[in-house]
């Protein structure tokens, strides 16, 4: 089964830096409904240093450059996002230790970034977070692990897309958006967008978000 | 929606930087950068001291920036406007204060300084350095109490642990002393106006003309109750009974008492204020032994307030009052 | 002209007697109202000490309300909102304070102050009371100098006020002390935003979204000079020039300085003009020996600063460092 | 020569107390323009307290009843006003010793009034401020010495509002209103318009102000 190469790989993530950037308005103004209406600001800053970390430090395999965008995050986002994205890339970096990224490949190291994140930040499925984009995007691309991963991509974008959607419903229990309780209600979670974002982006797909 | 909310700075990139800067040069040599990253130490930490880092987002100063001197902390480490900073400014600031004894780590119980804070902790450990962590967690807002926020009570926590760490002789009883005295610390916000993010310039929140919100974060995150704008003394009593309610405070509980400007109210609404929280608290048998009234953690340009009691034992009083000298505030014996 | 500003408040015909209350109860016994008018003084007056009588329109607070206490002001006279104290209120307090040693009055130059505490000395000289008045004339935005209006310098004159007169021996020599440190002290303003009248609820002035007005006066009077918004560096920049050519601050001189916020503007923003500030001073020559950032002289919640500097010789500092107690300000030894 | 007695003295003292009462909003408007917008405040403080005064107490002379109202003034509106118009009416009230109030009764008081106010504030004719409305009723009232005071009144109506309106030419010297010199021009003095008020309510006419 063939995968996505170190450059390719590369490339993809870049587009994916590139897609937060360009969203940056737009995740603050959804911020500014359940949280303090800086989730746009801190992904921006974090996620345009993990492109320029992606030009310039070399990588022998696809965890390196996970890794790469991880460590950039983690040191230039700050805020809840920051620990959380940082978290995520890290962890998902730590299986990919070869130089192609397969279907099951993204799967298990999406698996090992959401873990890791549900023990960083104490939060659960459910509870109005970007876990809530993470655990169907990887269910989406276990059913479909025997295909070609761009293929596999795609067939997921339902997946991500119907976890952000389903945050609206949700009540806030972490996070600036915990007080609102119910008044959370209606509103989609930012950080469960900027994944759907990042997941959209790297699928080659159209990477916007309405403002 | 109406214009952006004039601001006073340069290069929006090169806010925390600068804020850093200007804070240094009003220490007259007492505070120092610590190299390469935004964070803050004191130039004359004691060998051998229990050190005490305390930290956060910025844009709520002096809360956590300025609160760096003698009886205060021995660092600050300096998030982006509402954003906890990462941890490698926390690591850094912890290695550079570190005497030996440990470091305590005292912030506002938020995911994201929660996550940040920790992974640092960790780190640090990885470096041999012992931390211990106590989050503010004073806001009644919140229902569940393992998730409540930080808000103006991180005044008195800090103001404590600068007393504690000060003498103490070990990490686990500052941190223990700091626990204690927390379980008698409750706050309550209200907000009448909203503040706004410098990097957008955007208000954080909109309140129409004629309401305010009870229980307003310290980053204008909601709140729990959005009610008609009412009179000083109907909102005093009930914010008074919020905070007593709560933990309850009881007759017969002596208590310091904090009105902490979140930004644009004037002093003039915060004494008429105290007038109204001190009868129904003089009803409830609650006597109060210190006041304090100012801008302790602000949101910006927000206009309102939050109301802090914490009640005191011996102990507690004497770390409250101790001695303490740093930009933003100092008090004698 | 958008909504008016909330303000928490109850009738604003009690506003100023209930800041009083509020503000006594602050102060846990070491202040008490005037009987029968608004103005508050100390109840620990020692005997045969020259008095200190300082005060003018309310609205400002702390400024002068709240700067009552060992080490500052014996009493303080409350006018309603930006409107100077009546003769009555004046003459009951200095009654109140004297202590044999006559009464030394600290006030900014208004007409209105000025009128009203005329009036008043001449009723307390007719009753036995000798009245000294030294007023604050700091505002460099007036051009004729015995024309100036007292603005944010009136703190470090209050500040060495309380100092002189706690151990002065005679009044006219607490008088002639303070009158020459008045030499040395020059401040300027700027607001980028409107304060409002809690009596009527409109803002004292209208500034387009893009403009700032140099020179506004502490009750959102008219200033010299519109500008366009300008950075931080920028503006700073323009301000000290303006302070330092005025006197003019030469080379070698060592001052105080102080950026007081008028309201609405942070902490954040303060810190981040005294970068500028300092690097301007240091090119100049002149030493910063202290630095005071904080609310001292505010306009409700007009968004701007003033910055101050004052001349010191060995005794200016001296009077400046001075502990002192109040509900607003204090410092130890 | 006639003259009004005590009772119609006091009548028109409390219908021009009232019109003050009543120009609230106007007087803090036009002190808006060029000072801190408060003068109707201190104003209408004093002057309503002037009314429940001359209610109450007893007076002999038509000087009485000055001083009453120039007690209450002084004691009750704070500010430069309260100083400018108590002393103007204290002042005013010394030469009247009797019970009648006749033209040049009026205008030797109001001199007297001008002459202390002058004292008081240090403020010369031409400054912008009060002094502006009052000195030109006087020499309006002087012209007219032989008539009937309230004929006189009536005569001296366009001196004080000449006089109001000059104080749209002048630069401030004096007040809230001094920094703004050169830009203090095209704006009238609100203390002048409040004496000019007082004038009017006092000699019958309709004494209002547009907001
Ligand atoms: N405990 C947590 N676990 C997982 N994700 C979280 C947690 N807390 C917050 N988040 C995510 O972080 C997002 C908010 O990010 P951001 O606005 O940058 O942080 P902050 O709350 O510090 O301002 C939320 O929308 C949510 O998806
Ligand atoms: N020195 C003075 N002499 C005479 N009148 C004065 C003087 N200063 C101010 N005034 C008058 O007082 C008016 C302002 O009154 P007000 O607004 O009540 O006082 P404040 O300036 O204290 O707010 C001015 O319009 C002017 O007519
Ligand atoms: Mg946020
Ligand atoms: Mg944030
Ligand atoms: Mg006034
Ligand atoms: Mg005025």
């Amino acid at each position: 089964m063939s995968g996505l190469g170190i450059e390719d790989t590369k490339a993809r993530l870049t587009a994916a830096c590139e897609a937060i950037v360009a969203a940056k308005d737009a995740l603050c103004a959804a911020d500014r409904a359940i949280g303090d209406g800086d989730h746009g600001v801190g992904m921006a800053r974090g996620f345009s240093a993990a492109a320029e970390a992606l030009a310039t430090k070399p990588a022998a395999t696809v965890g390196d450059l996970f890794k790469t965008v991880g460590m950039a995050v983690m040191g230039k986002s700050g805020g809840a996002s920051g620990a959380v994205f940082g978290t995520l890339f890290m962890a998902a970096a730590k299986p990919l230790d070869g130089d192609t990224l397969t279907t099951s490949g993204l799967a298990d190291a999406l698996q090992e970034g959401l873990e890791a994140v549900k023990k960083r930040g104490g939060a659960q499925e459910g509870q109005k977070t970007v876990l809530d984009a993470i655990a169907p995007t990887i269910a989406a691309l276990r059913t479909v692990s025997g295909e070609d991963i761009t293929t596999a991509l795609k067939t997921a974008a339902g997946a991500a897309k119907a976890g952000v959607d389903a945050t609206k419903d949700m009540v806030a229990r972490t996070g600036k958006a915990r007080t609102l309780g119910e008044r959370s209600k209606g509103h989609v979670d930012p950080g469960a967008q900027s994944f759907a974002l990042i997941r959209a982006a790297f699928a080659g797909e159209d990477a916007t978000l309405a403002g | 929606m109406g214009a952006k909310t004039k601001k006073i700075v340069n290069d929006v990139e090169a806010l925390v930087p600068e804020v850093i800067e200007g804070l240094v040069l009003a220490s007259h040599g007492s505070l120092t950068p610590v190299p390469g990253v935004n964070a803050l130490m004191r130039t004359d930490i004691p060998d051998d001291k229990v050190a005490l880092l305390i930290g956060g987002g910025s844009g709520h100063e002096p809360m956590y920036t300025a609160y760096v001197g003698d009886g205060l902390a021995d660092a600050s480490v300096c998030g982006n406007i509402f954003a906890a900073p990462t941890p490698d400014i926390i690591l850094e600031a912890t290695k550079a204060i570190h005497r030996g004894k440990g470091v305590l780590f005292v912030y506002g119980n938020y995911a994201g300084d929660n996550m940040n804070f920790d992974i640092a902790a960790e780190l640090a450990e990885a470096e041999g350095i012992t931390v211990k962590t106590v989050r503010v967690m004073d806001d009644v807002a919140v229902p569940k109490p393992e998730d409540r926020r930080g808000i103006g009570g991180a005044f008195y926590q800090v103001k404590a642990a600068g007393a504690i760490c000060r003498t103490a002789t070990s990490l686990d009883q500052a941190a223990a002393d700091l626990e204690r005295m927390r379980e008698g610390l409750r706050t309550v916000g209200v907000a009448v106006g909203a503040g706004s993010l410098p990097e957008t310039g955007e208000p954080t929140f909109h309140l129409p003309d004629d309401e305010l919100e009870i229980g307003m974060g310290a980053h204008g995150e909601p709140g729990v109750e959005r009610r008609k704008m009412m009179d000083a003394t109907s909102l005093a009593k009930e914010m008074t009974r919020l905070v007593v309610d709560d933990l309850p405070f009881r007759s017969g509980d002596r208590v310091a008492m904090l009105l902490n400007n979140l930004g644009a109210t004037t002093m003039m609404e915060l004494l008429i204020v105290n007038r109204t929280v001190r009868s129904e608290l003089e009803a409830a048998g609650i006597e109060v032994a210190r006041t304090d009234i100012g801008p302790y953690l602000t949101c910006q340009e927000m206009a309102g307030f939050s109301l802090t009691l914490q009640r005191l034992d011996d102990a507690i009083e004497g770390w409250i009052n101790a001695p303490c000298r740093s930009p933003a505030f100092a008090q004698g014996a």
